[in-house]
């Protein structure tokens, strides 16, 4: 009993069934938005780049911080698992890995000014989004990886299913329930959350907050490293603007999703949720009749009326609680 | 009214009144110029201009500044307010679809057959709602600054895209496309270098010669002592969000007419290269630091970064590195002085200083 | 009542500090810490505010480093570099102010970084949740372990705090004021809980500032003043007036007095002032020329009183008027401008703009008078202000844009005053005005806000210092739990009879 | 002050140096048609450059055609982000004696020397609308996936596409028009949002080499393989494997590097004051042979060229 009214009372429940009300405003116009396989497939496929950050981003904001550069380390990581393509014949597992631990590079490399410096993460990564995504910029040029230099068993995986799966899927599915299940389940994981509920009283409890902090940049930056290999695969073709953007998608998807952007409250399910609900909407727009060019309006609506309906909530129980204590006393 | 003589507690009466010279300042004048954290900055400025006249060809140009001035006028007119809000400790990350916003009224209103400076004025209001509605959404309902404009940023953008589709309005009088790319005569100084000059003299004066602006320092360095202090948080930060608006409206106006087209995705991703100018030039994130010369200047650097580059024919994107570099460099270094000044401070006493209640 | 029948203790104590001394910046916290605790001992460590107590407590925890001295645990020196090496060695610390993780629910605030655990490292939510019962109850509280920590009241966060330490199950635990903000029936299971663990032989050290709970639960006292040690004394062996002369240093009566003033007519007019849950009609009266002292235990609710009176609280009912004319509430800005001035509990937070210069704190709240036609100020006009002030409170710095930051507690304290006189106020609110700063810069203060009186200010000094208030005030209000318990006239104002109002306890 | 920068470049005293202006860089498209520029200018002894932006914006191009002017070039060959933006940079330029050449893109008339139309807007829009139809045996609904909201020869194109298909294909119907911002991600998604959108979709065009790719890559991988036939402008190379495994039938596209060539051989003329871009002007351009200035100062490449299983295998661009 207790865990089912967590569930209704949770604040995923409330953003899925808003995902939930669109997919089937959608399909109820338009069948073959979800009863049709390649339907059901982008529904499946479209959003899970942006669910891989958002879930990273998610991790790193439940400490208090924000990674601004998740987009760039896309671009890196993107050009340099096609460049390896193009130019080599290593196996493309391989080249999988060699591109999400140069996401965790380039993760670290912001987790470490951040927490040996001492130094805001805004502007860390607001600095490093230039310096990565410049770097990438020297690098690619006018260059591009066309389809035609991808090895087309690893480019099956952008559309490859598994018993009608999208394997991309799955493997973000993995992703997700893993960072789910260590956040919740484990020592390390609730340390987030404390970290970014008070850091300074968590260093008065003697928590290893810069480590934890470090981690979860690394973290991120390595899922933006899947998330850049998976654009390989998914889009084939790869210039030096591979993922610029992404960054504001993923905060928006955490912020939609209930993370709170000053830590210590949130999900990465929610995160999830949200990048599903910030994608499909995209999609599901000029189903509904609405001009694309409004979907940005309707985004920003929505990450507006998240936090606001966030802050109520909070007012809310504040309220029940305080009540509670004076019946008490 | 009783007048309180402030009392001269009678034992110490004749130590008060030797104590009566307190210098005002603990360093010689040329230390506190040139040991303030914006000195740095304007410095490299200097630097990258002399090192860019001696080697790029063509830098030394004054059409160079014609362009600079004109490419940065955007940057340079929002970077102001943007300078304010983040020492009150917020931030607004919706200034560029603000401009946005405000090309694409322009645009619908002159293809309505509006009078100019009346869809001018329109602009100006939509962008002051639009500022307001980010102060309301961070002052009244108490939501977070950075979260709020990231909405923003998203929702401005998407209505300016909204309003005007797929076209793009060019039909404005000539006169005011004229006045945008128009110089100083008799020099090759854009006009518009008059109105930046002009709102830079005012923000300067209201951020550090008004009660207004000792306001906005002490909200920035301690809430709780400027709430103490009879100093009216809410509507300081309410003011200052009208005012980016305003002046993002206004910058969108300028772009609209440089460029002689109005576009709903005018000016995307402007506002990072703002923040980072604002924080180039040595603007605390945390609030309650820095001054608006050095603000001017960091933007400048980037500006005159970005034309040397292009003119020694490297493409324009090295500047990214270089702006990214030099942001996170500034930001460590102001923060390893910080750390010098608390070593120095207990010295002579035990290590470990940073396990003391200085660290944050 | 204190049970003399325990185990014999063992011959190593369980903790022994030798003259421990430590600084922040300019201020020297602790000169000479000295303490000594045995197994199945509580020893209690009194002293005034600012002695040095939490100073003590914090480097036991390994929060902070001692500059010098001697820690020895179980007869062995250590050197704990974090909180976390403390734990480890088995000492839990209760401390002044509650640290939990509002976002967090209360069981997890108890058990972070030592979850039970299942397999493959997983927390184990349920055992989790059943110890967390199994400590409320031995406390005797009702408290939901799923909620979350935000918006506990203070006593509750307490309570929290408490049942972390004992769930260490550790060999020494300190409590520093853990009864600041309980009620009479949590204290007692507080006490009988702290008795248990002594009869298992742990080593307790309590820290408060009511000399009753002392008595009742203590094996032995030690006595700090000023950062040092002064004495350690069996309970049985001792009595309040020794260890309050020892904890003042001197006796109550060369503090400095207040001078005769003749007391005019009424400046402030306070009626029925309730704000719900914190205070509940209030009503007293400053009038010219007179100092009244507002008494209390720490958590009483003085200082909300004093933050409603000034507008930085809002409040839901009654009413302020200054001189006659109603003070509008919520809105400092307006009592300033009506003659009201407060200096603030908390002198780093509230007081001060830490960061911002001598001149510019001295002029922060007469920046609208100082500035041309209320537009334009400049730099030279705050010196020319702020040096006055400076000079007239001999505020010892060595230039106007010295960092406030860096002075002495006493120093910061001449700031935070002069900054308030400067807005010449009728009617001036001090909150803990002398609390943490020397002995001779309260003096300084006694003398200044006597002074202030006699040129017709009237005064609030709202005070945990019974000494101040018994030497200063010329009318003592006190109050206890939200409410004004007792109005005593200077005549009738002793220790015995404030201290009486303000625990309710038949002392 | 013309000398120094890269204007050393000079071959006798007319200044050769002559710089193209993509919409932005890292598209094949553009690489294609600068490299025939490249050739042009090599065969008369110029110096090629290239610069652009990372990202087509509408303002993007302005700083660099500014720095041009600083630089003293001979001529910049500019393909427009935008029809208006680049003018007064433009203007500027041409007053510092530089000359202007748009090719691809136009520039709003007047504010540029001269634009090389790689074909009539009505002779692309009719090749596309005669592609489309015949695939899908005129009649069925079909989608156009353009390039940005705002590009000025893709919305010309298209308005004349629908005039043509209302005039002589009534049985075809255009559901809709979306925009891919010649981004192949964006294009790529809103391929599938078209095909969610219209379950009816029997053809796509796309007037826009890095739509089309975009396009004919999902729907190679998905259901609608054969089904839902996609043609428009694209190079071959980028099409080739789509035209093999059938996904594409046919489509076309004048040769890029050819309209890079004249372009070139354009500016050149301008540069030596053969020609000044009025009508009736004529220049030789290389061996594509002679060109005719029309009516508001454009030069015509020709028409358009279809690409299919029979040919592409002899174009490498
Ligand atoms: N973090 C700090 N920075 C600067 N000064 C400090 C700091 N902590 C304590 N002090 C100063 O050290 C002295 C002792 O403070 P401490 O908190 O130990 O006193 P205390 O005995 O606990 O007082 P109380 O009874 O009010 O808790 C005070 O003057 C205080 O102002
Ligand atoms: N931060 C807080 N959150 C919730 N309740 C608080 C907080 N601070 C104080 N209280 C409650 O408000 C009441 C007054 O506390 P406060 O410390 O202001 O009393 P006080 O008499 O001013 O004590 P002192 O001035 O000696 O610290 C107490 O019941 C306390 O529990
Ligand atoms: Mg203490
Ligand atoms: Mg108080």
């Amino acid at each position: 009993m207790n865990s089912l009214k967590r569930l209704t009372r949770a604040r995923e429940t409330g953003i899925l069934l808003a995902f939930l009300l669109v997919v089937i405003a959608t399909t109820v116009k338009n069948p073959s938005f979800v009863f049709s396989q390649d339907g059901f497939r982008d529904l499946l496929v479209t959003p899970m780049l942006v669910l891989l950050i958002a879930v990273g981003e998610a991790m790193v904001i439940i400490t208090r911080n924000v990674d601004l550069s998740v987009g760039s380390v896309i671009g890196l990581t993107a050009y340099t698992a096609g460049t390896l393509f193009k130019y080599t014949d290593i196996p493309w597992l391989l080249v999988a890995l060699i591109a999400i631990a140069g996401g965790a590079a380039l993760g670290a490399v912001n987790g470490l000014l951040i927490s040996i410096a001492k130094v805001p993460s805004l502007v860390i990564t607001l600095g490093t989004l230039y310096a990565f995504r410049g770097i990438n910029v020297l690098w690619t040029g006018s260059n591009r990886i066309n389809s035609t230099d991808i090895p087309n068993d690893f480019q099956m995986i952008g559309t490859a299913q598994l018993l009608y799966i999208p394997v991309i899927t799955i493997i973000a599915a993995v992703v997700l329930i893993a960072a789910a299940w260590y956040l919740r389940n484990t020592r390390g994981g609730r340390e987030f959350y404390a970290i970014g509920s008070d850091p300074d009283a968590a260093n008065l409890y003697g928590l290893k907050v810069g480590r934890r902090v470090l981690l979860a940049f690394i973290v991120s930056g390595a899922l933006a490293g899947l998330a850049g290999v998976l654009y390989v695969a998914r889009y084939g073709t790869v210039d030096s603007q591979a993922g610029s953007g992404f960054e504001l998608q993923a905060v928006g998807a955490a912020v939609i999703g209930g993370v709170a952007i000053f830590g210590g409250i949130g999900s990465v399910w929610g995160a999830a949720i949200g990048a599903m609900l910030l994608l499909t909407i995209n999609r599901a727009l000029p189903v509904l009749g609405i001009q694309d060019f409004w979907q940005q309006a309707v985004v920003g609506a929505l990450i507006i009326a998240a936090i606001v309906l966030d802050r109520i909530l909070a007012l809310r129980q504040a309220r029940r609680l305080t009540v509670m204590e004076d019946s008490q006393a | 009214m009783t007048t309180t003589t402030p009392p001269t507690t009678g034992s110490a009466a004749n130590a008060a009144s030797g104590a009566r010279n307190y210098p005002g300042y603990g360093r010689p004048f040329w230390q506190r110029l040139l040991l303030r954290r914006e000195a740095a900055i304007i410095g490299l400025l200097v630097v990258v201009i002399v090192v860019a006249s001696a080697t790029v060809p063509h830098f030394a140009a004054p059409i160079t500044y014609n362009f600079l001035l004109l490419d940065m006028a955007p940057v340079l007119l929002i970077s102001l307010p943007m300078t304010l809000i983040i020492i009150t400790g917020e931030i607004d990350l919706s200034v560029a679809s603000a401009m946005g916003l405000s090309s694409s009224v322009i645009g619908l209103l002159t293809q309505a057959h509006w009078p100019f400076p009346a869809a001018a004025g329109v602009a100006l209001v939509v962008g002051a709602v639009g500022g307001a509605v980010n102060g309301l959404l961070v002052t009244r309902v108490g939501l977070p600054s950075l979260a709020v404009t990231i909405g923003t940023l998203a929702l401005y953008r998407g209505v300016a895209q909204g309003l005007l589709g797929t076209t793009a309005v060019t039909s404005f009088p000539a006169f005011w496309t004229d006045l945008a790319t128009s110089t100083i005569p008799g020099t090759l100084i854009p006009s518009v270098t008059i109105v930046i000059a002009v709102l830079a003299i005012v923000f300067g004066v209201l951020l550090h010669f008004t009660p207004f602006g000792r306001g906005i320092y002490a909200i920035g360095l301690s809430p709780d002592a400027a709430v103490f202090s009879g100093v009216k948080i809410q509507r300081t930060k309410f003011i200052l969000f009208v005012l980016a608006g305003l002046v993002s409206a206004l910058a969108g106006i300028f772009y609209t007419l440089r460029f002689g087209s109005a576009r709903g995705d005018n000016a995307t991703g402007l506002e990072l290269s703002v923040v980072a100018a604002v924080l180039l030039g040595g603007v605390s994130i945390f609030g309650g630091r820095g001054a608006l010369p050095g603000v001017l200047a960091g933007a400048l650097v980037i500006g005159v970064l970005a034309s040397a580059l292009r003119l020694a024919g490297i493409t324009s994107d090295v500047i990214n590195v270089i702006t990214g570099t030099l942001l996170v460099l500034s930001v460590i270094l102001t923060s390893f002085l910080a750390w010098l000044q608390r070593t120095r401070l207990s010295a002579g006493r035990k290590r470990r200083v940073t396990n003391g209640p200085a660290s944050s | 009542m204190a049970s003399p029948a325990t185990p014999a203790p063992r011959a190593t104590p369980a903790l022994e500090l030798r003259t421990i001394s430590k600084s922040f910046g300019a201020v020297v916290a602790l000169r000479s810490g000295t303490l000594t605790l045995e197994h199945g001992k509580i020893m209690a460590l009194v002293g005034e505010n600012g002695a040095g107590k939490s100073t003590l407590v914090k480097i036991i925890a390994g929060l902070y480093q001692p500059d010098s001295g001697e820690f020895l645990l179980e007869g062995r020196p250590v050197e704990f570099r974090s909180t976390a090496e403390a734990k480890a060695a088995g000492i839990a610390v209760i401390y002044q102010e509650p640290t939990l993780f509002p976002d967090l629910t209360v069981t997890e605030n108890i058990f972070m970084g030592r979850q039970p655990l299942r397999s493959f490292g997983r927390i184990d939510r349920k055992s989790m949740h059943a110890e967390a019962i199994a400590l409320f109850q031995r406390l005797g509280v009702r408290i939901n372990p799923d909620r979350q920590a935000r918006g506990l009241s203070i006593a509750d966060q307490q309570i929290i705090e408490i049942a972390k330490a004992i769930s260490l199950d550790a060999r020494v635990l300190i409590m520093d004021e853990p009864t600041a903000a309980l009620s009479g029936v949590e204290v007692d299971r507080l006490f009988a809980v702290a008795r248990s663990l002594r009869d298992e032989g742990r080593a307790l050290l309590f820290i408060s500032h009511r000399f009753d709970e002392v008595f009742a639960l203590c094996d032995s006292v030690t006595v700090m003043r000023d950062g040092a040690y002064i004495s350690t004394a069996k309970i049985a062996d001792t009595d309040v007036d020794e260890i309050v002369r020892q904890m003042v240093g001197r006796d109550v009566a060369d503090l400095f007095p207040k001078q005769q003033t003749t007391i005019g007519d009424v400046l402030l007019d306070v009626k029925g002032l309730t704000s719900a849950g914190i205070f509940d009609d209030i009503s007293f009266q400053v009038r010219s020329g007179e100092i009244v002292g507002l008494a209390g235990l720490v958590g009483a609710g003085r200082s909300e009183v004093a933050r409603a009176v000034f507008g930085v609280d809002g409040y839901d009912g009654g009413t302020v008027v200054l001189a006659g004319s109603r003070v509008p509430g919520h809105d400092p800005a307006a009592a300033m401008r009506a003659g009201l001035a407060l200096v603030p509990e908390d002198r780093r937070r509230e007081g001060l703009v830490i960061g911002a210069s001598v001149a510019e704190n001295l002029t922060i709240a007469i920046r609208q008078r100082l500035s041309a036609a209320g537009l334009f100020i400049t730099g030279r006009r705050e010196n020319e202000a702020s040096r006055v002030w400076a000079s007239r409170l001999e505020v010892k710095s060595s230039a106007l844009d010295a960092e406030v930051g860096t002075f002495s507690g006493g120093n910061q304290q001449k700031v935070v005053l002069a900054k308030w006189l400067a807005t010449e106020p009728r009617v001036l609110i001090v909150d803990e005005p002398t609390r943490g700063i020397d002995v001779g810069t309260k003096a300084e203060v006694h003398r200044l806000l006597s002074q202030l009186a006699g040129e017709g200010l009237g005064i609030l000094m709202i005070s945990s210092e019974l000494p101040e208030v018994l030497g200063m005030a010329d009318r003592v209000l006190v109050m206890r739990e939200g409410r004004i318990t007792a109005t005593i006239e200077r005549a009738d104002a002793t220790a015995e009879s404030v201290m009486r109002a303000a625990t309710g306890a038949a002392a | 002050a013309a000398s120094g920068g890269s204007s050393s470049g000079d071959s006798g005293s007319k200044n050769y140096a002559i710089t193209f202006l993509p919409k932005n860089l890292g598209n094949a498209y553009f690489d294609t048609s600068d490299a025939g520029g490249k050739k042009a200018i090599a065969e008369f002894k110029g110096t090629y450059a290239e610069v652009g932006p990372a990202t087509a914006a509408p303002d993007a191009q302005v700083s660099y055609i500014n720095t041009l002017t600083q630089k003293q070039v001979g001529a910049i060959v500019l393909s427009a982000d935008d029809q208006k933006a680049p003018c007064s940079a433009i203007n500027q330029a041409q007053k510092a004696g530089v000359k202007v050449v748009t090719f691809d893109s136009d520039t709003a008339v007047g504010c540029r020397d001269l634009f090389i139309n790689q074909a009539t807007a009505d002779g692309i829009a009719k090749v596309e609308v005669d592609m489309i139809s015949e695939q899908i045996g005129d009649s069925g609904e079909i989608a156009i996936l353009s390039a940005a909201a705002n590009a000025t020869n893709q919305n010309a194109w298209i308005d004349i596409m629908k005039k043509e298909l209302a005039a002589d294909h009534p049985n075809i119907k255009l559901d809709d028009v979306v925009y891919g911002n010649d981004d192949d991600q964006t294009s790529f998604d809103k391929t599938a949002a078209l095909l969610q959108t219209y379950p009816n979709l029997k053809g796509i065009i796309s007037p826009t080499t890095v739509g089309i790719a975009a396009a004919a890559r999902y729907i190679s991988t998905s259901a609608y393989k054969g089904k839902v036939a996609v043609t428009g402008l694209g190079t071959p190379n980028q099409m080739k494997a789509y035209v093999k495994d059938g996904t594409v039938k046919e489509f076309a596209l004048w040769n890029p590097g050819d309209l890079g060539y004249l372009a070139a051989y354009a500016a050149k003329a301008l540069i030596d004051g053969t020609i000044t871009g009025k009508e009736g002007d004529s220049f030789k351009a290389g061996t594509l042979g002679t060109f005719k200035v029309g009516a508001d100062g454009t030069v015509l490449l020709g028409d358009p060229f279809k690409y299919n299983a029979s040919n592409i295998d002899q174009f490498n661009f």
